[in-house]
């Protein structure tokens, strides 16, 4: 299989993961669309890797999977506790940090 | 008396008071009055041992000399240093500080003992003494200088003393502030006149090289060829200082208020010796007015203009010591007329006359305030009804409650008239044979300058006698005055010694002997011998003799009944006696054309400019800066889609930078 | 070598010794805190005698120099080098002498977080000590920012009302000027490969072309620091929130470090600038002259009138300097020492009455001579001593500036010096108005009937300084004489250049 | 190339394509997470075919399987909202939607115009990515980001139990108290 397709399958993936974040305001949809991000840059690691036949990729794709996985514990937790002060999950809602 | 081994006491002039003041700083409260009194009065009596000693000593060595103590500034090309000077001048002028200062220390015990308990703080006596005893240090140092700039340490200390001892009672005259005001009235218009003397002293050091009396004025015929402008600019300057210290016009205003102090000081500082430092430099410093004419002209009219000017008012005062202050005034216009023509010798032997029958009138003035005091208290405590309404206004100061007091303190009148009539210039007392002397020139020279002068010693004379009918003739026109009493001897003694010298003063520049011109003539530039001119002489004491007697026919036949009566002349000269009775306004004059544009000046710097303009400028960037940031806080609207929305943007423009790099 | 050390190093960071030393005292030990703070400053005020000791005052040139490597960053050595010459040696044994005197006039004047306040103290004498001595200008920029923290908090923390708005402004005022300062020091540095003072100044033809924009952006920290007129607002402010102590050093010693700057930096790095500033900088000081004069006049708060005087002072200083003769600039070092000591008392007396009838308003005064004799006869000195009576130190070094200015051949004009004068009268105004309104006329206010004359405590505070005031006036010439060599070279230096620049 | 691998590997991507599409689209969460899951199971396959299988597998388990479960879980806990379609911020979308857009045809321009061509990936060996392989790496190169990882793992245990638990009665926060007015003079 040639390289490209697999960088542009990516490269498609990350744009409506990017798409996701800025569009959606339901914060579980906004953690899904970053961890479809996190998704194609995994892609293009093992895709590297196998074209290069070095492992450093891969194992690459292992911390950034327990890394979201951190980051999505974290994450949810803190949608939780802020549903439970705010009763709403509207990312818009959440702007009390303006200037 | 060999003057090599006198010379080196010439610092103790200065010294003696400075010890008398650090043992009575020290000891002075656990001494007492007596203690205090005798310590201050034996510094300053030393202190006229050893100017005594030092004119025994230039008696055989009349060039005089120098004595270095210590060197005070040196930087560079400048250097000044703690030098005194003894020669034939400053020695005069020693003895009369020394000399009336110490009757006036002697004086003061008594007069200040009655004076404190008067004003209501007896722990103040010990002050009076140490400010008394600073008075004669920083005197010494002014006449003792051999540069200028000690002359010029002397010339504000003395300011200094003035200016502590006008506002020694700070918390009385009117309205409890009016003697700190005219203290501080008369340092601040002092310092005027020092600001003049601090332009002259620096324009001689870059003209001259040197600050020292002896270089600058050997040098004085050779820069005064090249640069004529310079020494005009330095005599006039200088005369600036020698307004504002001898209170000349136009500058004089300090003086009068400066009665405020207590009478022991306005006899010692603002009559006999401060006031006259002006007249000692122009004295000193001949050698730079010899060689402008113009200058001399100045100074001469300037001197004859206050003369007259001053006696005028005069006439219009109630308070008998404001009637002395203006009467200085007058007379040291008569020694700057003489110094300005050079007749230095006149100045000086007026300068010494004046110190002794003014000091005396002051002393005799303030021993006629203290009876009157006296008389008042005791008309108090004696539950006098009449008066009551009057206490707290009660003024023993003026003339209007006097009267009568001849019989009263009869001693206290016979020095009185001494004096008076020296200030009158009666021959044979001593005022008449200064005072010819001067004219005596004003008239060989300056007719116009006669004529004023002689002008000014017919008002003299006729002031005189409205004070002498005034106070001492007619029946007491107050309880207090009726009451009044003699003072003590320790008062008493003071004014008959003074009254001695005011009576034999002439003796010293007897026509004839010219004693002091010739003991003068060794330190002072350009000395011309005196002429004593028989039609002057006469004129003049015809001149007096007409004042005297028109003062009489109009206050002394017919004297004034009670205090309210208003002055005969007030009716008859009108618009022009209520000019002379506020002494032609000036004070309102200098006020609205000076002081108070200064103040509105301050005012605006202060509000407008400073915190409005300048100020506001420094707030203003702050402001400007929270405006901006208030503005640009919009873009932080708190949206998270919108910030990643702006780091997609980021990303956007960094990857068109790596594509089209 | 004073027990194995280097003296300018003992003088440094013996005080940061009282502070560790304070650091581990509790809180409530407010006695033991306050006596070591006084018996440090004490003994930094001893280390820099023994530094006095071994200065020779014969030679021009710096002394007693340390200097051992410190940083390297890129290349160019950041050397920690201190030493001292007759332009910065009063000015240290002034801070020395100051502090302690300083630190007695807190001692029941501030009984809240004395902790902190003596520790702050002592850091701020560290900081200002190594201003002085400091010759590497990273090191010195180092200083000279390191005072701005204690003070800032000295103001902000034991200040008056609006302590926050007068510390902010103070220290954003200051940063402002330096950050410039810190620009043209990178420049310079960068420019000549060492930051060490006497290298530049062997350097200093590589900064020939840029040396008006380089003496502009140091000129302004300095100014700023000064502060002169119209940089001056800062310093009513900072002067008024203040608490005493730090009013003292703020007036006694932060307003030198200005002064210092130019005579240190501006004038020998960028001789011609400087020439060419100087009438510039003249009409400036003399406006600073005049106008703090005149505002100070206007003020109802005390402590604000004395502020305004000291723009007026150091106006003095400013002319001094910029005269470029040899009287005027040592007389401006000499008069920076005499503002210090004048000025520093007059906050004392202040301080000492505002701790009695907690306010600074003059109508809350009058008659004050009457009630407490000791302080009105202190103050009396003080303040004439402040007016430059002559006699007193003030006289000394006014006359020497006046003097220097009216002959100057840079300024070329005596009118400068001419109009300077002028600022004497009014000197003699707005100070005698000020004793009037609180010292003179009757007792107005009841409460201050009842008011108790000084104690031991605070006449030594004052005293030491009234005998300098009474010793620098009547016989200077030790004074000068630490001054003169080195202002003689640099005035050589000056002149060799200004001779270079018509040629 | 044989066709029906072209085939699988056709439908795998557009697979991916088309469950990440529906993932943003969908007005549900809950529908959006299984999106999810079919995209994460694609990917997955598609490790398998670039011989990863450790990758693979640690793709399914922990991402399609407890990571998703987290997400259900807390779609259950907060219910699933439906926010209104509108969108508030003003050109939020467009500019978004023409962002994306460019950025995606300025990397595919800079690898047309930037890179060396890329050829096609070679054959892989049975043993490369073995899991035994990666274990080796892991324990010896990678030890300390391991470790760091671990600490990571940790760290966000900790932060999410704090965060979700609840709070009792507001306690005073030991802050500054406000300072009295200290003497001045």
């Amino acid at each position: 299989m040639p390289m490209s397709y697999y960088l542009i399958l990516s490269a498609a993936m990350f744009a409506i993961g990017v798409l996701g974040v800025i569009l959606r305001r339901n914060p579980l949809v906004v953690f899904m669309s970053l961890e479809l991000m996190f998704n194609a840059a995994n892609l293009v690691f093992v895709a590297f890797s196998a074209y290069h036949q070095i492992l450093d990729g891969d194992l690459f794709v292992f911390f950034v999977m327990t890394t979201a996985a951190a980051e999505v514990a974290v994450g949810l937790a803190l949608m939780v506790a802020i549903f439970r002060a705010k009763h709403t999950i509207d990312l818009d809602e959440m702007s009390m940090l303006k200037g | 008396m060999n003057f090599e081994t006198v010379l080196p006491l010439a610092p103790w002039v200065v010294f003696f008071p400075v010890l008398g003041i650090i043992l009575n700083l020290l000891f002075g409260k656990r001494l007492g009055e007596k203690g205090i009194g005798v310590i201050a009065s034996l510094a300053a009596g030393l202190s006229f041992g050893v100017a005594a000693l030092l004119a025994l000593g230039l008696t055989g060595h009349p060039e005089g000399g120098t004595y270095h103590l210590l060197r005070w500034l040196a930087i560079g090309d400048f250097t000044a240093d703690w030098n005194f000077r003894v020669d034939t001048l400053s020695v005069t002028m020693m003895l009369v500080v020394a000399g009336v200062g110490t009757l006036i220390h002697i004086y003061s015990i008594g007069y200040m003992h009655a004076d404190v308990r008067h004003e209501g703080d007896p722990a103040r006596f010990r002050r009076f003494f140490v400010f008394l005893n600073l008075f004669v240090a920083a005197m010494m140092i002014l006449v003792s200088a051999d540069n200028f700039l000690m002359l010029f340490v002397g010339w504000e200390g003395v300011g200094l003393c003035s200016y502590l001892l006008i506002g020694f009672w700070f918390e009385k005259g009117a309205g409890g502030i009016a003697n700190a005001q005219a203290a501080k009235k008369a340092f601040v218009v002092n310092r005027i006149g020092d600001f003049g003397l601090l332009i002259a002293i620096f324009l001689i050091f870059y003209n001259f090289g040197s600050l020292d009396f002896e270089t600058v004025f050997a040098q004085a015929p050779q820069v005064a060829a090249v640069l004529p402008g310079v020494i005009l600019a330095i005599t006039l300057f200088m005369l600036l200082g020698v307004t504002g210290k001898s209170a000349q016009l136009p500058l004089y205003v300090w003086l009068p208020d400066a009665m405020a102090g207590p009478t022991p000081v306005s006899a010692l500082i603002h009559a006999a010796t401060m006031v006259t430092a002006g007249v000692y430099l122009v004295a000193r410093s001949q050698a730079l007015y010899q060689q402008i004419a113009l200058a001399q002209d100045v100074v001469m009219w300037v001197g004859a203009a206050t003369a007259l000017f001053a006696a005028t008012i005069a006439l219009g005062q109630y308070d008998i010591k404001k009637v002395l202050a203006y009467s200085t005034i007058s007379q040291l216009g008569f020694m700057v007329t003489a110094v300005g023509m050079g007749a230095a010798v006149a100045g000086m032997f007026h300068l010494v006359t004046h110190a002794f029958f003014k000091a005396l009138l002051f002393l005799g003035a303030g021993s006629v305030i203290l009876g009157l005091e006296h008389g008042h208290e005791h008309a108090a405590a004696h539950g006098s009804h009449t008066e009551e309404g009057h206490h707290a206004a009660f003024d023993p100061q003026d003339m209007r409650n006097m009267g009568g007091l001849r019989g009263k303190m009869p001693l206290t009148f016979w020095v009185y008239l001494i004096g008076a009539l020296a200030l009158a210039g009666i021959a044979p007392l001593s005022g008449f044979f200064s005072k010819d002397e001067i004219l005596a020139d004003a008239s060989l020279h300056h007719p116009a300058v006669y004529v004023v002068l002689t002008a000014a010693a017919f008002l003299t004379a006729f002031y005189v006698a409205r004070q002498l009918a005034m106070v001492f003739f007619g029946k007491p026109r107050s309880e207090a005055a009726a009451g009044a009493v003699e003072s003590p001897p320790v008062v008493t003694v003071p004014l008959v010694i003074l009254a001695v010298l005011a009576a034999v003063g002439g003796l010293l520049n007897f026509p004839t002997t010219h004693w002091l011109e010739k003991w003068l003539e060794h330190s002072l530039y350009g000395v011309q011998p005196a002429k004593f001119i028989l039609s002057v002489a006469l004129i003049s004491l015809a001149v007096a003799l007409a004042g005297l007697l028109v003062g009489w026919l109009i206050y002394g036949r017919k004297p004034l009944a009670d205090a309210r009566q208003p002055d005969p002349l007030a009716r008859p000269l009108n618009g022009l006696f209520l000019a002379l009775e506020n002494k032609w306004w000036v004070d309102e004059l200098y006020q609205a054309l000076v002081v108070r544009p200064y103040l509105r000046l301050a005012q605006f710097l202060a509000q407008p400019v400073d915190q409005g303009v300048i100020d506001g400028l420094v707030n203003g960037v702050g402001n400007l800066m929270r405006a901006t940031a208030q503005s640009w806080r919009r873009i932080q609207n708190g949206y998270v889609r919108s910030y990643a929305l702006t780091i997609l943007l980021g990303v956007v423009l960094v990857i068109t930078y790596l594509v089209l790099r | 070598m004073i027990f194995g050390l280097h003296p300018l190093l003992l003088v440094t960071f013996l005080p940061l010794v009282g502070f560790l030393i304070i650091l581990f005292l509790k809180a409530e030990q407010k006695n033991a805190i306050r006596w070591t703070a006084l018996l440090t400053s004490l003994a930094t005020f001893g280390a820099s005698l023994a530094m006095l000791a071994q200065f020779d005052p014969a030679r021009g040139d710096l002394q007693l120099v340390y200097r051992t490597s410190w940083l390297r960053v890129g290349g160019i050595s950041i050397d920690f080098y201190l030493g001292v010459d007759g332009l910065s040696i009063l000015l240290v044994l002034l801070t020395t002498f100051l502090t302690p005197i300083a630190i007695l006039s807190t001692w029941s004047a501030v009984e809240e977080r004395v902790k902190g306040f003596m520790a702050f103290f002592l850091l701020l004498e560290t900081g200002m000590l190594g201003v002085f001595l400091a010759l590497d200008l990273v090191l010195f920029y180092i200083f000279w920012e390191f005072t701005l923290v204690p003070m800032y908090f000295l103001i902000g923390v034991w200040g008056g009302e609006r302590r926050v708005y007068a510390a902010v402004k103070f220290f954003l005022f200051t940063m402002f000027g330096s950050l410039l300062m810190l620009l043209a020091i990178l420049v310079m540095g960068l420019q000549a490969g060492s930051f060490a003072w006497n290298d530049l100044l062997a350097q200093r033809q590589l900064f020939a072309q840029t040396q008006l924009w380089l003496f502009l952006a140091f000129a302004l920290a300095f100014a700023i620091k000064v502060p002169m007129f119209p940089l001056h607002t800062w310093l009513p402010d900072a002067h008024v929130e203040a608490p005493t102590a730090g009013s003292v050093i703020l007036a006694g010693v932060l307003l030198k470090m200005g002064g210092y700057g130019f005579l240190r930096f501006n004038l020998p790095f960028f001789p011609e600038a400087s020439l060419q500033a100087a009438p510039y900088m003249a009409v400036l000081a003399v406006i600073g002259i005049l106008y703090g004069a005149a505002v100070s006049l206007m003020q109802k708060d005390v402590k604000k009138l004395v502020a305004y005087s000291s723009v007026s002072h150091l106006g003095f200083v400013m002319l001094g300097i910029f005269a470029f003769t040899q009287q005027g600039l040592a007389g401006g070092v000499l008069q920076m020492i005499n503002h210090g000591l004048s000025t520093g008392a007059l906050f004392l007396i202040v301080g000492m009455l505002y701790e009695r009838r907690h306010t600074r308003e003059m109508s809350a005064y009058g008659g004050i001579w009457k009630v407490m004799p000791i302080l009105g006869a202190l103050t009396l000195i003080v303040m004439l001593s402040s007016a430059g009576l002559p006699g007193l130190n003030g006289f000394v070094g006014e006359f020497t500036i006046l003097l220097g200015a009216f002959g100057s051949q840079v300024l070329n004009s005596p009118y400068f010096a001419g109009a300077a004068t002028i600022g004497v009268i009014l000197a003699a105004v707005y100070l005698l108005v000020m004793f009037e309104r609180v010292f003179l006329g009757p007792v107005r206010v009841e409460a201050n009937l009842s008011l108790k004359d000084l104690n031991a405590r605070e006449v030594i505070t004052l005293l030491p300084v009234l005998v300098l005031i009474f010793w620098i006036g009547l016989y200077p010439a030790p004074f000068f004489d630490l001054i003169n060599p080195s202002v003689e070279r640099l005035v050589a230096l000056v002149q060799s250049m200004a001779v270079l620049a018509i040629h | 190339m044989d066709i029906g691998v072209l085939l699988v590997y056709g439908i795998l991507g557009l697979t991916v394509i088309v469950s990440a599409i529906g993932l943003i689209v969908s007005r549900n969460a809950l529908y959006s997470a299984l999106f999810l899951v079919v995209n994460f199971i694609a990917v997955g396959l598609l490790y398998l075919a670039l011989g990863a299988p450790f990758i693979a597998f640690a793709q399914v388990t922990v991402y399609a399987g407890s990571i998703m479960v987290l997400f259900i879980f807390v779609i259950m806990l907060l219910g699933a909202e439906n926010l209104p379609l509108t969108e508030p911020l003003r050109g939020q979308r467009a500019l978004g939607i023409l962002l994306v857009l460019i950025f995606l045809a300025e990397i595919v321009l800079y690898y047309l115009l930037r890179t060396t061509p890329l050829q096609a990936i070679p054959i892989i060996p049975q043993t490369f990515a073995s899991p035994a392989e990666i274990g080796m790496i892991l324990f010896n190169r990678y030890l300390l980001p391991f470790e760091v990882t671990a600490f990571i793992l940790l760290a966000a245990t900790v932060g999410a139990i704090l965060l979700s638990k609840h709070e009792g009665p507001t306690r005073p926060k030991p802050g500054i108290q406000k300072p009295e007015t200290p003497v001045e003079g």
